[in-house]
């Protein structure tokens, strides 16, 4: 029995290494975490960029981990905004308590819409999922009495985080609360993709014939995955709403989709990682540009787009790891 | 009675508007499997080329329109040598990709050249207006677009069915590499049908701008319009999208004269709808792997 | 081979993790010597427009009258919101105080970007100008907002008032489904029942859809004397008034009249011969005959080659309004101190005579009934009649 | 002692085209049982319908007496029914190890509280991805297993679809010519490897190498045109004149 564990050990070994934590993410976490002391005036940015790319990562979870593509994913981002969003304003002010019920009210959107995508290819999903968020927006709309309307839902009032820290104009407690609530949440993530379920995950995006000739119940798979990912962007709309202290009809908007969608493509889809990095790459250059021409940036941000495309597949994360892979291989072949 | 035919035919006009502006992508979309988003761009340049060749250049609206049709053509075939082509065989994410970033700087451009603001166009008197006929009053303009529909469908349905280069195109969309090996030059085939798909966008948004208007956004605005049309009918397919834009027309319109209070969501409702009930369009072609 | 991967992988990704820090970083400094006014609003996306004229009108403003008030060089920070985005709105004003050391905040082409400041804006006792944003309860969300546009109540009421002191007594309304449309009808219908006339009937139509046809044909259907407009400038008013033309409701007797905003002046020379009659009550026309405006138009068109319109004028006057403020604190600029200013504060606007309101920091201003008409080869709303010193009658 | 796998009066017609006609085919406990017939005999049919990828338009399908027509195909696999593709239908980017531990952990998955199945890491399955790398080793895979599929020579790649299969711990194993397009020189590992199957498994194969087919199976069933011709054992297929009339083709 003893040799026969320490054959495979080697093999286990290999899986231990996939699953553990790399100095590289280490780092990644750390310096968000110094962005709080480092950069203390830009932190109402740094914790947006941060919630887009936690919505980017639930996208992640359905376009990079689950093969599904959606154009609709901001529906469960605004249910959840405005499920924060009006129980702050009716009274509920406690933030965690608005987190853990937006996340449960996308989630059972997600469970019940979920089952709409069992039929067709990629495209018919797409414009379902388009669809869906599009009647949403207009439910939205027309409920102006609940929602506010285009005008914005008023009176969100959030309380002090645990009882203790008010949201600061300087966006403090809001970064730090975005943060903390990222991390557990990408945790989460994180261990669930290397988990069986992940594993089952990866070859049902891999060869959906294959995983259902291997005995995975792909529907069931998808719905599942279809809500968790719902309960996350759900969460992430929350998190804007109670560090914004308002809702606008945009959180459900096709343009919010969109963008989420270009930038996880920009980071790198099927990498965890993509999603944070696709945003803030997406929304520092658009700051930036939009700094230097309010009018006209997009024609500079639609230049870049369309060089990378043409130069660089597999988004920002995929290009780095490449361009490091070249610089190995010119040093083996200087070292031979 | 008299209010439900007129519905009708406000119906299909409107539906006629629609297959007009997306015919063109279900082309790109469904025969070459290209998912370019950027379609409306196409339309859009079709548009201020009107407007210009009609305000700057003092044109009619109607000798305009082949003008328009064949500059667009032309002017994507540029676009479709430096930008399209290297992507054919992409993943459609990155073709997403590449079109968003040509809507972004299409939109920039025609801020910074024509103004944020709406463009004019006027059409000629003959086609304004309506025309009595039966004790229906039915608009010239809306008359003019469903002739042009009629027109489009059956040049392409006898062109895509009946000529060489329709079965040139069939050949290498089905078979890539045996349409090669029969000597047909896909990319040369590829490069007319993409011209083509512009083409005819470039000429629906011409039409469209009396009815929908024109400005920097246009590309965006009515993406889901065109996507909404081509999905439904089951891309690549001409009577498919004929028949998405018609069934969507008349419901979207019927819908709004008959129960108003739900105006906004009927034609979202009717696509998931009929995508449910048809998941690969309602004259799609399966795709066998 | 895959740990190597990976290893890579995740030095590329902590690379964007600390560039993430070095971007955000860069801060911009206060100069004891310059006054700054951030504008925040839509410089892109569907409502560039907006963000254009506003923009435009501000420039305009300087233009005419020297970059410098009481020895201070003011200088614009212009922000892009990219549409109706409030979180963006919020994190730019927040920005903007905290990096920029802004003055003043201005700017606000639409309702949510303007609301979502309001919180930031009295912790930071920012005085904030609303150029445009047209929604009543505005002003009453934070005691630094002052607005120098209009409310849509206050256009709307007297489009009432006018129609029916002109024989008009069933009015059909079609407003655009959503926020301010519901608020146009409410107004309208409101003072139009009260003074004996009748709505006979309600339509609103879906914000984004180009097909008014079936609405028009409804309202043609039911002969009223004449119909109630409130939509969204953009394509809107255009496909509304071409529909209205094209079904023939002009040769039916239904006469068109609207907000100032359906009949904007950017859009007259699109619109041509289409809207030639339409009534319409705003607070400002590119015709209007006054030497503040003659001054105004020509300041403006060294700035724009378009026509301003009533937006335009929104930023103009918000300008005069920060340089006012400036003048009296002779460049000390205090939150407080210039929202005493600014509240009774009286301005000679392009569009007439204005105050902004000492009790509730909102505008009073002349409304005018105007009617399209072709002026020298262009289409123009000329004014006929006064509606003197409007409050905001939402409040 | 009743089949293992049984089919009766199973009837598919795609529109007006019958592709299975009246099949009643039985595989008898640890039977090694053959299908063949000529291409387009509607073989493949046939075993998607088995495996449940599609619906017969009548009939029914039994697994050890259980009628199990109606039952996804996902389902019939932890009933004990696994298959293999006659085109690779492999996960290109994952590992050989993480592909068959995940066959394993599927088919363990009611073993597994939640935790253990959505939280904790793969490798902490200690006891799976042994046995999934003692699976590999068996079929010659163990040197392999650790880098990604489509990395991996044809001939290993075809072993790798056995090897998915049997994770699941199949009584009835279905193999759609799990030779095809490996190399002459290549396929006798591949022979050796089914030739030593463990008896427990029912094996019916469908194949067109004939050297194949009569070394390894105790019983034949002939379809041709949808339709059973005849079943039988290697010796009476082989003299039976029909079979070589539509097999062999008229010129023998």
């Amino acid at each position: 029995m003893s040799e026969k564990l320490s054959r495979a050990s080697n093999h286990l070994t290999f899986l231990r290494t996939l699953e553990r934590w790399k100095p590289a993410e280490i780092v990644f976490w750390v310096a968000l975490v110094a962005v709080q002391f480092v950069f203390p005036t830009s932190l109402v940015f740094a914790s947006q960029i941060l919630i887009t790319g936690l919505f980017a990562l639930s996208l992640d979870m359905l376009l990079g981990y689950a093969g599904i593509v959606t154009l609709g994913h901001a529906a469960f981002f605004g249910i959840g905004a405005y499920t924060a969003g009006l129980l702050a304003a009716h009274g509920w002010q406690d933030p965690l308590l608005g987190l853990v019920v937006a996340g449960a009210a996308a989630g059972i959107a997600g469970y019940l819409s979920s089952f709409l995508l069992s039929r067709g290819g990629d495209l018919t999903r797409l414009m379902i999922t388009l669809g869906i968020g599009l009647l949403l927006f207009e439910v939205a709309n027309s409920a102006a009495s609940i929602t506010g309307g285009v005008d914005g839902l008023q009176g969100v009032a959030v309380g002090k985080l645990l009882g203790l820290f008010a949201f600061d104009l300087y966006g403090k407690t809001a970064y730090a609360y975005v943060l903390v609530v990222s991390f557990l949440l990408f945790a989460f993530v994180r261990s669930m993709m290397h988990s069986p379920y992940g594993l089952a995950l990866r070859s049902m995006r891999e060869n959906q014939v294959r995983a259902l000739a291997v005995g995975i119940p792909i529907n069931a798979v998808l719905t599942n995955i279809y809500t968790l990912a719902a309960v996350i962007a759900g969460i992430a709309g929350a998190l804007l709403t109670q560090t914004t202290q308002f809702v606008g009809i945009d959180v459900l908007s096709f343009q919010r989709s969109a963008d989420l969608l270009v930038m996880l493509i920009i980071g790198g889809t099927a990498t965890l990682y993509g999603g944070f990095v696709g945003a803030a790459a997406f929304m520092m250059v658009q700051d930036r540009l939009s700094n230097l021409n309010p009018q006209y940036w997009q024609f500079f941000l639609g230049v870049l787009l369309i060089v990378m495309t043409l130069y660089l597949r597999g988004g920002l994360l995929g290009g780095l790891g490449r361009l490091a892979a070249l610089c190995k291989r010119r040093r083996d072949k200087e070292r031979s | 009675m008299h209010s439900l035919l007129g519905v009708l035919f406000d119906g299909l006009a409107y539906g006629s508007l629609l297959f007009v502006i997306s015919v063109g992508l279900s082309i790109t979309l469904g025969l070459m499997g290209f998912n370019n988003l950027a379609h409306g761009v196409f339309a859009m340049a079709g548009g201020y080329l009107l407007v210009t060749l009609m305000g700057a250049a003092g044109l009619g609206f109607l000798p305009a329109l082949p003008i328009v049709f064949c500059a667009v053509a032309l002017g994507s075939l540029v676009l479709e040598r430096t930008l399209y082509r290297p992507l054919y065989k992409s993943t459609p994410l990155i073709q997403v990709l590449l079109s968003v970033g040509i809507i972004f700087v299409a939109t920039a451009g025609a801020n910074f050249m024509f103004g944020s603001g709406q463009q004019p166009v006027v059409i000629p008197e003959w086609l304004g207006g309506q025309l009595s006929f039966l004790g229906l009053d039915l608009s010239r303009y809306r008359l003019f677009l469903m002739a042009i529909v009629a027109a489009i469908t059956a040049g392409l349905v006898f062109g895509l069915e009946r000529t060489r280069f329709g079965a040139k195109i069939r050949a290498s969309v089905d078979n890539q590499r045996m349409a090669e090996s029969m000597g047909i030059r896909v990319d040369r085939v590829f490069q007319l049908t993409f011209a083509l798909g512009s083409g005819l966008a470039g000429l629906g948004g011409a039409l469209g701008v009396d009815v929908l208007g024109l400005d920097p956004s246009f590309a965006v605005k009515y993406l889901v319009y065109f996507l909404l049309v081509v999905v439904v009918g089951g891309p690549g397919s001409v009577f498919g999208t004929l028949l998405a834009a018609l069934l969507l027309g008349v419901a979207d319109v019927a819908g709004k004269y008959y129960v108003p209070q739900f105006g906004a969501f009927i034609i979202y409702a009717a696509m998931i709808i009929l995508l449910l009930l048809f998941p690969h369009g309602l004259l799609g072609r399966r795709k066998s792997k | 081979m895959k740990t190597a991967r990976h290893k890579r992988f995740g030095l590329a990704m902590a690379a964007c993790a600390l560039s993430l820090g070095l971007v955000c970083g860069q801060a911009g400094a206060a100069e004891s010597d310059t006054i700054k006014v951030g504008i925040i609003t839509e410089m892109s996306g569907p409502f560039a427009d907006f963000g254009r004229h506003i923009v435009n009108g501000a420039k305009a403003y300087m233009q005419q009258h020297g970059d410098t008030v009481a020895g201070k060089k003011v200088v614009l920070v212009i922000k892009d919101t990219t549409g109706p985005a409030p979180d963006v709105a919020k994190r730019l004003a927040q920005e903007l105080i905290v990096k920029d050391k802004v003055d003043f905040l201005a700017g606000f082409g639409l309702t949510p970007n303007a609301l979502a400041v309001a919180p930031i804006a009295t912790e930071a006792k920012m005085p904030t100008i609303i150029m445009n944003a047209a929604t009543s309860i505005i002003t009453s969300k934070s005691p630094y907002f002052a607005r120098v546009s209009l409310t849509l109540p206050q256009v709307t009421e007297p489009m009432a008032v006018w129609a029916y002191k002109n024989g008009y007594r069933q009015v059909y309304t079609l407003v655009a489904d959503y926020g301010p449309g519901h608020d146009a009808e409410a107004a309208f219908k409101k003072v139009f029942t009260k003074m004996g006339g009748q709505v006979v009937g309600e339509a609103r139509v879906p914000l984004k859809n180009p097909e008014f046809g079936p609405y028009i044909q409804r309202i043609k259907d039911s002969k009223p004397q004449a119909m109630f407009v409130f939509v969204t400038p953009g394509e809107m008013p255009i496909a509304l008034i071409k529909s209205y033309r094209e079904r023939g409701l002009a040769k039916a007797g239904i006469k068109l009249l609207s907000t100032g905003d359906v009949m904007e002046d950017g859009d007259q020379d699109a619109l041509g011969d289409n809207a030639l009659g339409m009534i319409s009550t705003h607070q400002y026309s590119a015709a209007h005959k006054s030497p503040e405006n003659a001054a105004f138009l020509a300041a403006y068109a060294k700035i724009d080659p378009l026509r301003p319109n009533f937006m335009s004028v929104g930023g103009y006057d918000g300008m005069a309004a920060i340089y006012n403020v400036i003048k009296q604190l002779n460049g000390k600029i205090d939150g407080d101190k210039a929202m005493a200013v600014l509240k009774g504060m009286k301005i000679n606007s392009p569009r007439g005579p204005i105050q902004i309101d000492a009790a509730t920091r909102d505008i009073v201003q002349n409304v005018y009934v105007r009617e399209v008409k072709k002026v020298g080869g262009h289409y123009y709303n000329v004014e006929f009649e006064t509606f003197k010193a409007l409050r905001d009658p939402g409040k | 002692m009743n089949p293992i796998l049984q089919t009766r009066d199973l009837w598919k017609a795609f529109g007006g085209l019958i592709v299975t006609k009246n099949v009643n085919l039985s595989l008898a406990r640890g039977a090694r049982h053959a299908l063949i017939g000529p291409n387009g005999a509607g073989k493949t049919t046939l075993i998607n319908q088995l495996t449940g990828v599609l619906r017969p338009s009548s009939g029914q399908v039994f697994l050890d007496g259980e009628d199990i027509t109606r039952i996804p195909p996902n389902a019939r696999v932890h009933r004990g029914l696994s298959r293999t593709f006659q085109i690779n239908t492999l996960f290109p980017r994952l590992t050989p190890l993480e592909a068959v531990t995940n066959s394993i952990l599927v088919r363990e998955r009611k073993g597994l509280n939640i935790i253990k199945r959505r939280v904790f890491g793969v490798s902490r399955r200690v006891n799976h991805v042994d046995e999934a790398y003692h699976l590999l080793e068996q079929l010659n895979l163990a040197k392999d297993c650790l880098v990604e599929t489509h990395t991996l020579a044809y001939g290993k790649q075809r072993l790798l679809e056995m090897a998915l299969a049997l994770a699941a711990k199949p009584k009835v194993l279905l193999l759609d010519e799990p030779a095809a397009g490996v190399p002459e020189g290549e396929s006798d590992e591949l022979f050796a490897v089914l030739n030593s199957l463990p008896k427990e498994i029912s094996i019916l194969l469908i194949e067109h190498d004939m050297n194949l087919v009569f070394n390894f199976a105790d019983r034949i069933t002939v379809l041709v045109n949808g339709e059973e011709l005849v079943t039988g054992t290697p010796t009476e297929i082989a003299e039976d004149p029909r079979v070589r009339e539509v097999y062999l083709g008229k010129g023998h």
